[in-house]
C-alpha cells in the first residue's frame, strides 16, 4: 500500500511538471493556433541560459553570493525569453499568418532545432547544474497513517508548489487583466479580434513571453533536479500526451491531463512494465492519448471541432 | 426547351430538421425534385439553403426527417453514398483542389467509375493505362462542353474567379450525375459571366438529361431558367411553385422586402 | 480537246478532286488534315480524307445537290468544312466561302447573290443567323451543320446534322461506287472551282469565280517556287473566306500534299502554334505586328541582365542577322560568332517560343508591312517574304524570291505571270492565274479585265532596277507633279508612318513643283522620348512645336528621302518641306474617317493657309482650329507653325 | 532556352500522358539514369558510396515514402524513422527464420510489414488531423523504439537489440562492395520511383491530393477518406520499409534502433519539407541536400573558423549543423513552402519561355 502511494505521489509530482510544461503548449495555442513543437526547445534553452548566466555572472562581477546570482541569472534569463519570444514573432510567425496547422507546426518544429543548435552553441553542450537551494532531503511522512509511511524528495513537494503557483497566477492573468483579456478574445476569433483592434502581433510576442518563463521554470525545476542537459529538450515530447489528454485549449485540461499522465506512466511503469521488459512509460502515455483521440478528438475540456461547408 | 420531358419524382424530402447545437437551421421542410426538371431553392442569405444542400448530399445529418432518393428512403445521406447514387454539387466558395491542374481536378469526378488497382497503377499496367486514356477521352468532351480548352493544364489556384466556378462545375459533370447540386453558381459573377454559366446550366439539363437543384440567394436569374422553385426564409420553406407562382405569394415578397432586398 | 473524257481523268491532275484521290494512292498514310480536339491532334491521313469527302459529296448528291450548284461554307477553320470544299467540287458544284464573323444582314447579300442552296456551317451560332435571314434568301434550302451541340430542338427540316449526311453518304457510296468516280471524271479543268466574295471597298461585294486551273497553276507556282513538299506543316487559321486561306490552306496543300492543322480556338491560336511549329506560315502584316509588340511588352519585364543581353544581341542580329540568312558574303567573322551566340541565346528560344522555329518559309500579304517590323523577323532567322496579289489573281502575281529579299518590294512576278506597269502606272496582270470571271456580272468582268487579256489591279506600283516590283499606292490616289512626275502619296506617307514618331502624315504635290507634308507626331512615343532627355512640355501643341522635336522629324524625312533617291520612279517626290501640324487629325472633326484614313480632300481644304504657306517659301504661319471635345464642347486651338525645309537628296541614276 | 518544342505535337492521349512528355526532359533524365548505373561507378571512390552516395539512395527511398504521406496526402507524420525500423528489423526476421528466404524477397516483406503496421497506425487519421495526428505516429515512433529494444524476440534474443547480416545476395551475385550495394540500391530506387510516379499521376494519387486539398469535396465527389489516407499510409510505410531495410541490410550491415530513432523521423521530414512537399524530384533533392550539408559543413566550418583564427570543434560543427537545419526548415516554410523541388520547376519553365520572363 504504501509502495502504491509513494509511486501514485511520485506520479503527482512529475504529472505536476508536465502540466507546466503543457501550459506553455495550451497558452500558444490558444493565442495563435500554434502548436509550439519548440516548448521543448525553450525549456532546455531556458535552463541553460539559468545554469550558465548563475555561473558566468559570479564571475564576471566578482561576487559570491549564490542568492543574488541566481536572482540576476533568473533575470538575465527572463529578459533572453523575452528576446526569443519577440524574435519568433518578427521572423516566424507574421510571415505565416493564416496558414495551415500543420505548417506552423512543422514551423515550430525548425525553431525548436535551431533553438537547440543555439543554445549549445552559446552554452556548451555539457551537463550543468542550476543549484537555487532545492532541498535535496527526503523526508517521511503518514508514518502514522500505515506501517513504514512513505518516502518524498521535499524537492518535489517545493517543485508541486511552485507549479501550483504559476498556474494560479497564470490563472489570474488571463482572467483578470485587460491583456488577458484581449489575449482570449484573439484565441476565440483571429479576424474579429484585429477588426476591433487588438493587435495580434503584440499578443503573440505577449503570449510567447509567458510561455517562455513557464519555460525558465519547468527547466529551473527539471535542471536543478537532473541538470540543465540536451535531454530537457524530449521534455515537450513527453509532455505532449497530456495536452491531448486534456485538450489543446483548456488551462485546467492541461493541470489534470499532467496529472493523469504523470501517475499513469509510474503506475504502469511500475506495475505492467516488468512483464514486457521495462521502459515504457513514454510510449504509455503515448498510447493512452492515442486511444483517447479516437473516442474523444477534442480531448477531456477542448471545445468540439466542427466542420463547415 | 421544347424536348425536354419532366418526369417523375426522382427525390423527395419529407420534414427535414436540421440544428446545430441550438440553432435551427432548417424546421420541417418538404418538397420534392422532378426528373429532368430544373429546381431552385431560394431565399435571402441565412435562410437555410446551404444547409438544405449539404442534407441532400449527406454532409450534414439532419435530426429529423427523411430522403426518398429514387424510391429508397434514407434517414441521412452520406456523401460518398450520395455521390454513387448519382448527386454531384458544386460549392459556393468553391471547393476545387488547388494543388492541382484543371484536368487533375476534372479527373477526380471520374473517380468512382475507375476501376484499375493500386499495383495496376503503380506499373502502369495495362487496364490501369487504358482506363486513365478512357476517362480523359470523357473528361476532354466535358472540357469541350465548357469550353475551357484554354486552360486545361493550368492550375486551378492560377484561374479568375469566374473560370474557377466552371471548373467546379466540370469536375461535378465528370461524375456524369443524375442529379446536380449547384450551391450559388452565379454568385460574384459579372453579368457576362453569369450569362454563359445559365447557357451552360440550361445545356447540361437539356443535352444530358440532368436534372438540377440549384441554389441561389439573387431571384433575377433563377427564376428565368428554373421551372420550380422553393423559397425559404429562416429555415422555413415560404413558397414552392413556379416562378411566377413564387414571384406573386405575398410571403415571398415581404421576406425578400424585409431582408433589404 | 480530242483527248476522251475518262483518259483525262486517268491521266491528268488537273482539278482539285483528282488531287485529292491522287493523294490517297500515293501519300494514303500522310497525314493530311489535323485539328486539336479534345486536348490532342487528331490526325486524318489522305486515304481518309479522301472516305471522309467522298462520303460528304455523296451525301449532297442525296440531298439533291448537283453540277452548277453553290455550296455556302461558313465557319472557323474546322476540317470538315475544308472537307466539303472538295465534297462540292467532286459532284462539280462551287464551294462559297464566307466570313464566319458577318453579321446576318451581310450575309444575305452573298446568299442570294450566289444563288445558294446549300449551305454547311459550324455550329448552332452561324445555324440561327441563317434562320433569321432565311426568308429573305429564297433560294437556300438545305443547312447543314458540323457541331450538334445545341441543335437537338431544332426541327426545321432543312436542317440537318453534316453527321447524318456522311453517313447517309457512305452507304450510297458503299451502294454506287461508281458514282462517285463517274462524276470527279465530268469535272474539267475549266471549271469554276471557288467563288470568293471580294470585301469590295467600293460598291458591293463581287463573286470572283476561279477556275480548277487558276487555282492550281497559282498554287502550283508557288509551291516550285519554294520547293514545298508533302512534309511541310501549315497553321489553318486565317478567315477561310479569304483568298490567301484558300491559296495556302486548300490550294497549295491539294497540289503539294502537305498537312493543313487547324487549331483548337480562337483562345489557343498561340498555343497550337507553338505545339505544331509550322514550316510554312501566311498571316497578315498585323499579325506579326502585335507578335512583335507582345515580344517587347513581355521583354520589358524581364530583369535588367536579360533584358540588356535580348537588347545587345538584337542589335547584333539588326546589324548582320538578315545577310546571314540571305547568305550575303561581306559578314564579319566577329559579327557571324556573335550571331550563332545570339542564335543559342536569343534568337533559337524566341523562334522557338513563338512557334516559329520550324519556319522554312512564311508570307506576309495584304498590306503593307513597315521595314522595321519585316527586318525583324528575318534577323531572328524566320524567312519572312512578301507576296502580292489579289482575289481575282489567285493571291499569287509577285513573290520574293529566297535571298533577293527587299523591304519595300513585294518581289518578282511568279513562274508563268506576266506583269506590266500601264502608261497610269497601274499594274497589269495577265496569266494563267486570273479570274474566269465576276459571279453575274459581265459589266464588272469587262471592265477589269482588257481586251489584250490584261486585269487591272487598281494598284500603282513599278519596277525598280532588279525588276522587283513597288506597290505605290492605290491607282486612283496617284497624281503628277507639275513637271509630269508621278506623285504616289500613300507611298510616301507609309514611309514616313514607318517611323514610330510618326503618327500620320499628309503629303501634297498633285499639280505643284514640289511635295509637300503636315505631320502629327506619336505622342505616345515622342512624349517618351522627351522625357528620357528631360524635356518638359505640357500637351501636343507645345510638344509638336518644339525645336528639338521638329529636329527629330526633320531627321526622319531625310531618311524617307534618301531612301525615294534610290528609286527613279519616286526620287523627283521627296519632301522638300514639312511642318509637323498643331492638333492632331481626328476624326471627330472629319479629319480622318472612322478607320482612320486621311480625307486628303477635307484636310485640304480646312488648312488651305497652311498649304499656302509651305509653297509661298514662308517660314512659319499661324493659325488658329476650332475643335471638338470628347464631351462635345468645342473649342480653339492656336499656335505659330515653323515650317522646315527638308534637305533633299540627287536623284541616283540607274547603274547601267 | 534549351527547349525547342515546336512541332512536338501529341496525337494521343498516351504520348500526352507519358512521364516526361517534354522529349528533352526525356533524353535529360535517361542520360541521367545511364549515367548513374554506369559513369558513375566508373568514376567514384569508396569513401563517396559509402558517405554519400548510399545514404542518398536509401534516404531518396524513404523520403519518397514520406513525401506520398505528407507532400501528397497532406497527412503528417513524425514517425518515419519507426517504419524503417519496422521494414529493417521484419526483413531480418524473414531473412534468418525462413530458410532460403532470397534477400530481395526479405526486403519487399519488411515493407509490405511496414505497410501493415502502417495501416494499423494510420486508423487515427480517419479521426483526427494536423497535429492530433503528429502525436498519434510519434506514437509509433515511441513504441517501436521501446519495442526493439526491450522484445527480444524481434532481435533473435541479442542484447541491446543490436542485429548484424552477412552479405545479402541476388540470385548470384554477392552485393558486398560499395560499388555493388550502389547498384543495388540505384536499381531499387529507380524503380520505386516509377512506381510512385505512376501512383501519383493515376487515379489514386488524384483521390491522395484531393484529401489533402480539400477532404471535404473529395467525399462529395466519391472519393472514400478511409480508403485514400489508409492507402497512403500503406504505400508510405511500404517505401519507407523496404528504405529501412535497405539501411539495415545493405548499408549498415549491423545496426541496432538507435538508427531509427526520432531524429531520422525529423530528419525524414525535413528532407520532405526543403525537398519539396508533392513532387517526386523533391524527395531527391530533400535527400541530396541532408546528406550533403552536414559533409559541407564538417569541411567548410573549419576553414572558415580558420579565417578568423578560431578552433572549430566537431561538436560545434554538429550544432551549428542543426540550426542551419532549423533555421532552413522556417526559411523554406515562409518563402518556398513547395521546396527545392518547386525552385526547380519554376527554373525550368522560365527556360522552357526563355528569354520571356513569364
Amino acid at each position: 500500500m504504501s509502495f502504491f502511494l509513494e509511486t501514485l505521489l511520485g506520479g503527482l509530482m512529475s504529472g505536476m511538471l508536465y502540466s507546466l510544461v503543457a501550459l506553455g503548449f495550451v497558452l500558444i495555442y490558444k493565442a495563435s493556433g500554434v502548436f509550439n513543437f519548440a516548448q521543448g526547445a525553450m525549456v532546455l534553452f531556458a535552463a541553460l541560459s539559468m545554469a550558465r548566466f548563475s555561473e558566468w555572472i559570479p564571475l564576471w562581477l566578482g561576487m559570491d553570493n549564490l542568492f543574488m546570482a541566481n536572482v540576476l541569472a533568473f533575470v538575465v534569463s527572463v529578459m533572453v525569453m523575452f528576446a526569443v519570444a519577440w524574435l519568433v514573432e518578427r521572423l516566424v510567425l507574421r510571415h505565416l499568418v493564416n496558414q495551415e496547422g500543420a505548417t506552423l507546426l512543422m514551423a515550430t518544429l525548425g525553431i525548436a532545432y535551431f533553438l537547440d543548435g543555439v543554445g549549445q552553441t552559446i552554452f556548451g553542450s555539457d551537463i550543468y547544474k542550476i543549484d537555487v537551494g532545492m532541498p535535496k532531503e527526503p523526508v517521511m511522512m503518514l508514518e502514522s497513517v500505515f506501517e513504514g509511511g512513505i518516502l518524498i524528495n521535499k524537492e518535489d513537494f517545493v517543485a508541486a508548489f511552485i507549479s501550483a503557483m504559476l498556474v494560479v497566477a497564470l490563472t489570474i492573468f488571463f482572467q483578470k487583466t485587460a491583456t488577458g483579456r484581449a489575449l482570449r478574445a484573439v484565441a476565440d476569433d483571429h479576424q474579429a479580434a484585429q477588426s476591433i483592434g487588438i493587435p495580434l502581433g503584440r499578443i503573440w510576442v505577449i503570449v510567447w513571453c509567458v510561455a517562455g518563463i513557464t519555460a525558465l521554470v519547468a527547466g529551473i525545476i527539471w535542471g536543478s533536479k537532473l541538470g540543465a542537459q540536451f535531454s530537457l529538450s524530449t521534455v515537450a515530447l513527453r509532455a505532449l500526451p497530456v495536452v491531448i489528454l486534456g485538450g489543446l485549449t483548456s488551462v485546467p485540461g492541461a493541470i489534470i491531463g499532467g496529472l493523469i499522465i504523470g501517475v499513469g506512466e509510474k503506475l504502469s511503469e511500475v506495475y505492467l512494465g516488468p512483464y514486457v521488459g521495462g521502459g515504457i512509460e513514454i510510449w504509455f502515455a503515448y498510447m493512452l492519448a492515442l486511444v483517447f483521440l479516437l473516442f474523444r478528438p477534442q480531448g477531456l475540456f477542448g471545445e468540439k471541432i466542427i466542420d463547415r461547408v | 426547351m421544347s424536348g425536354r420531358k419532366i418526369g417523375e419524382v426522382i427525390l423527395d424530402l419529407k420534414n427535414i430538421s436540421l440544428s446545430f447545437g441550438g440553432v435551427k437551421a432548417l424546421q420541417d421542410i418538404s418538397f420534392d425534385v422532378l426528373e429532368h426538371e430544373v429546381r431552385a431553392i431560394i431565399g435571402p442569405n441565412g435562410a437555410g439553403k446551404s444547409s438544405m444542400l449539404n442534407v441532400i448530399n449527406g454532409v450534414y445529418r439532419p435530426q429529423h426527417g427523411e430522403i426518398i432518393l429514387r424510391g429508397e428512403h434514407y434517414a441521412n445521406m452520406n456523401s460518398y453514398e450520395a455521390a454513387k447514387a448519382g448527386l454531384a454539387r458544386t460549392f459556393q466558395n468553391i471547393a476545387l483542389f488547388k494543388g492541382m491542374s484543371v484536368l487533375d481536378n476534372i479527373m477526380t469526378g471520374r473517380n468512382l467509375k475507375m476501376k484499375a488497382n493500386i499495383l495496376q497503377q503503380a506499373f502502369w499496367l495495362g487496364p490501369a493505362q487504358r482506363e486513365e486514356l478512357e476517362h480523359r477521352l470523357k473528361v476532354e468532351e466535358i472540357i469541350d462542353f465548357l469550353e475551357i480548352q484554354h486552360i486545361r493544364k493550368t492550375p486551378v489556384g492560377r484561374l479568375p474567379y469566374g473560370l474557377q466556378k466552371r471548373v467546379d462545375l466540370a469536375r461535378a459533370l465528370a461524375m456524369e450525375p443524375q442529379i446536380l447540386l449547384l450551391d450559388e453558381p452565379m454568385a460574384g459573377m459579372n453579368v457576362e459571366e453569369k450569362q454563359d454559366m445559365c447557357r451552360f446550366i440550361l445545356d447540361v439539363n437539356d443535352q444530358f438529361g440532368t436534372t438540377v437543384v440549384l441554389i441561389e440567394h439573387d431571384m433575377g436569374v433563377v427564376m428565368d431558367i428554373s421551372d420550380r422553385v422553393v423559397v425559404l426564409d429562416y429555415g422555413k420553406k415560404i413558397g414552392d411553385g413556379t416562378p411566377d407562382e413564387v414571384r406573386a405569394n405575398p410571403d415571398v415578397i415581404s421576406a425578400y422586402l424585409g431582408a433589404s432586398h | 480537246m480530242a483527248v476522251s473524257e475518262s483518259e483525262r481523268a486517268a491521266n491528268s491532275l488537273d482539278t482539285f478532286p483528282r488531287l485529292l484521290l491522287n493523294h490517297a494512292a500515293t501519300r494514303g498514310d500522310r497525314p493530311a488534315t489535323r485539328e486539336k480536339y479534345l486536348g490532342i491532334w487528331q490526325t486524318w491521313n489522305w486515304s481518309q480524307v479522301t472516305e471522309e469527302v467522298r462520303a460528304m459529296a455523296c451525301g449532297l448528291a442525296e440531298l439533291g445537290f448537283k453540277r452548277g450548284d453553290n455550296l455556302a461554307i461558313i465557319g472557323d477553320n474546322r476540317p470538315r468544312l475544308y472537307w466539303a470544299m472538295c465534297a462540292a467540287q467532286m459532284l462539280g458544284g462551287v464551294p462559297v466561302p464566307m466570313y464566319q464573323d458577318a453579321v446576318a444582314a451581310e450575309m444575305t447579300f452573298v446568299l442570294t447573290d450566289g444563288e445558294i442552296r446549300f449551305a454547311i456551317v459550324e455550329d448552332q451560332e452561324q445555324v440561327d443567323k441563317l434562320l433569321e435571314i432565311k426568308g429573305q434568301c429564297p433560294s437556300l434550302q438545305h443547312i447543314l451543320y458540323d457541331d450538334a451541340r445545341g441543335m437537338r430542338h431544332y426541327t426545321q427540316t432543312y436542317l440537318q446534322g453534316l453527321d447524318e449526311v456522311i453517313a447517309m453518304g457512305r452507304i450510297h457510296d458503299k451502294n454506287q461506287p461508281d458514282f462517285i468516280p463517274a462524276e470527279i471524271a465530268k469535272g474539267r479543268a475549266e471549271d469554276v472551282a471557288v467563288m470568293l466574295y471580294t470585301s469590295g471597298t467600293t460598291g458591293k461585294p463581287k463573286g470572283v469565280c476561279q477556275t480548277h486551273e487558276t487555282f492550281i497553276a497559282a498554287a502550283t507556282s508557288g509551291v516550285d517556287f519554294d520547293h514545298l513538299t508533302e512534309q511541310e506543316d501549315i497553321l489553318s487559321y486565317l478567315p477561310m473566306a479569304w483568298v490567301g486561306d484558300h491559296l495556302f490552306s486548300y490550294a497549295q496543300a491539294m497540289v503539294a500534299g502537305f498537312t493543313i492543322n487547324c487549331p483548337e480556338s480562337g483562345d489557343t491560336v498561340m498555343t497550337d502554334l507553338r505545339e505544331i511549329g509550322p514550316t510554312y506560315y501566311f498571316a497578315p502584316p498585323r499579325v506579326f505586328e502585335n507578335l512583335l509588340t507582345t515580344v517587347m511588352i513581355r521583354m520589358e519585364d524581364a530583369g535588367a541582365v536579360k533584358r540588356g543581353m535580348f537588347h545587345y544581341f538584337m542589335a547584333v542580329a539588326k546589324r548582320c542577322g538578315s545577310d546571314i540568312l540571305d547568305r550575303k558574303p561581306g559578314v564579319s567573322t566577329l559579327d557571324r560568332l556573335l550571331y550563332a551566340l545570339g542564335n543559342a541565346l536569343v534568337y533559337g528560344p524566341l523562334r522557338n517560343v513563338l512557334g516559329m522555329s520550324r519556319i522554312r518559309v512564311a508570307y506576309t500579304a495584304g498590306a503593307a508591312i513597315g521595314p522595321d517590323l519585316f527586318r525583324f523577323y528575318r534577323s531572328i532567322g524566320v524567312n519572312l517574304k512578301q507576296l502580292y496579289g489579289a482575289t481575282e489573281t489567285c493571291a499569287a502575281v509577285c513573290l520574293q524570291p529566297d535571298r533577293e529579299i527587299k523591304f519595300d518590294s513585294v518581289g518578282k512576278p511568279a513562274p508563268g505571270v506576266e506583269v506590266k506597269i500601264a502608261d497610269s502606272g497601274e499594274v497589269l496582270v495577265r496569266g494563267k492565274l486570273l479570274l474566269k470571271e465576276y459571279y453575274k456580272r459581265p459589266d464588272a468582268t469587262a471592265e477589269a479585265i482588257d481586251a489584250e487579256g490584261w486585269f487591272h489591279t487598281g494598284d500603282a506600283g513599278f519596277f525598280d532596277e532588279d525588276g522587283h516590283l513597288k506597290i505605290i499606292d492605290r491607282a486612283k490616289d496617284v497624281g503628277k507633279l507639275a513637271d509630269g512626275a508621278i506623285f504616289a502619296p500613300n507611298y510616301i506617307e507609309n514611309k514616313l508612318k514607318f517611323f514610330q514618331y510618326i503618327k500620320e502624315a499628309v503629303c501634297f504635290g498633285h499639280d505643284r513643283d514640289m511635295v509637300c507634308a503636315f505631320v502629327n507626331i506619336d505622342i505616345g512615343a515622342v512624349g517618351n522620348w522627351a522625357e528620357r532627355r528631360g524635356l518638359p512640355y505640357s500637351g501636343y501643341t507645345d510638344l509638336a512645336g518644339k525645336p528639338e522635336v521638329l529636329e527629330l522629324v526633320r531627321e526622319c524625312v531625310e531618311q524617307v528621302n534618301a531612301d525615294l533617291s534610290h528609286d527613279a520612279m519616286v526620287a523627283e517626290t521627296q519632301v522638300h518641306r514639312f511642318m509637323v501640324l498643331h492638333k492632331e487629325l481626328d476624326p471627330d472633326d472629319d479629319e480622318l474617317t472612322r478607320t482612320r484614313k486621311v480625307r486628303r480632300g477635307f484636310v485640304a481644304e480646312k488648312y488651305a493657309v497652311l498649304i499656302d504657306a509651305l509653297y509661298s517659301g514662308k517660314t512659319s504661319q499661324f493659325i488658329e482650329t476650332q475643335v471638338k471635345f470628347e464631351d462635345g464642347r468645342t473649342g480653339k486651338v492656336a499656335a505659330d507653325l515653323t515650317i522646315c525645309d527638308v534637305k533633299t537628296f540627287p536623284v541616283m541614276k540607274k547603274a547601267a | 532556352m534549351f527547349y525547342r518544342e515546336n512541332g512536338q505535337f501529341k496525337t494521343s492521349y498516351k504520348s500526352d500522358q507519358q512521364i516526361f512528355a517534354i522529349p528533352q526532359d526525356r533524353w535529360a533524365i535517361l542520360a541521367l539514369i545511364v549515367f548513374a548505373f554506369v559513369g558513375i561507378p566508373l568514376l567514384v571512390d569508396e569513401y563517396l558510396f559509402r558517405a554519400i552516395l548510399i545514404p542518398f539512395l536509401i534516404l531518396s527511398l524513404a523520403a519518397l515514402g514520406v513525401n506520398i504521406l505528407v507532400g501528397y496526402c497532406g497527412q503528417i507524420t513524425l514517425g518515419a524513422g519507426a517504419f524503417m525500423a519496422v521494414g529493417a528489423y521484419a526483413a531480418y526476421n524473414f531473412l534468418i527464420r525462413i530458410s532460403g528466404m532470397p534477400a530481395l524477397g526479405a526486403i519487399l516483406l519488411g515493407g509490405l510489414t511496414a505497410a501493415a503496421v502502417g495501416i494499423v497506425f494510420g486508423i487515427p487519421s480517419l479521426r483526427v488531423r494536423g497535429l492530433y495526428l503528429a502525436v498519434a505516429t510519434l506514437a509509433a515512433q515511441f513504441f517501436w523504439d521501446w519495442a526493439f529494444l526491450r522484445v527480444k524476440w524481434f532481435t533473435n534474443d541479442s542484447s541491446s537489440g543490436s542485429v548484424s547480416v552477412a552479405d545479402i545476395e541476388l540470385f548470384d551475385w554477392t552485393i558486398n562492395t560499395p560499388t555493388d550495394k550502389y547498384l543495388f540500391c540505384l536499381g531499387i530506387l529507380v524503380i520505386f520511383s516509377l512506381m510512385a510516379k505512376n501512383l501519383v499521376r493515376g487515379s489514386i494519387g488524384r483521390q491522395w491530393m484531393a484529401i489533402r486539398d480539400m477532404d471535404v469535396a473529395a467525399t462529395v465527389i466519391g472519393i472514400r477518406p478511409m480508403y485514400a489516407k489508409l492507402t497512403a499510409f500503406a504505400v508510405s510505410s511500404f517505401y519507407v520499409g523496404v528504405a529501412g531495410a535497405l539501411w539495415g541490410m545493405v548499408h549498415l550491415g549491423s545496426w541496432e534502433p538507435a538508427a531509427f530513432s526520432l531524429d531520422r523521423s525529423f530528419q525524414l521530414l525535413f528532407m520532405v519539407i526543403i525537398g519539396g512537399m508533392g513532387a517526386i524530384a523533391g524527395s531527391f533533392f530533400g535527400a541530396a541536400f541532408i546528406v550533403i550539408l552536414p559533409i559541407f559543413l564538417n569541411q567548410m566550418l573549419p576553414l572558415v573558423g580558420g579565417l578568423f583564427g578560431l578552433e572549430v570543434s566537431i561538436a560545434l560543427v554538429s550544432h551549428v549543423e542543426i540550426m542551419i537545419f532549423g533555421a532552413l526548415i522556417v526559411f523554406f516554410l515562409i518563402v518556398e513552402p513547395h521546396g527545392i523541388a518547386r525552385l526547380w520547376s519554376t527554373g525550368r519553365e522560365k527556360l522552357r519561355l526563355w528569354p520571356f520572363p513569364h
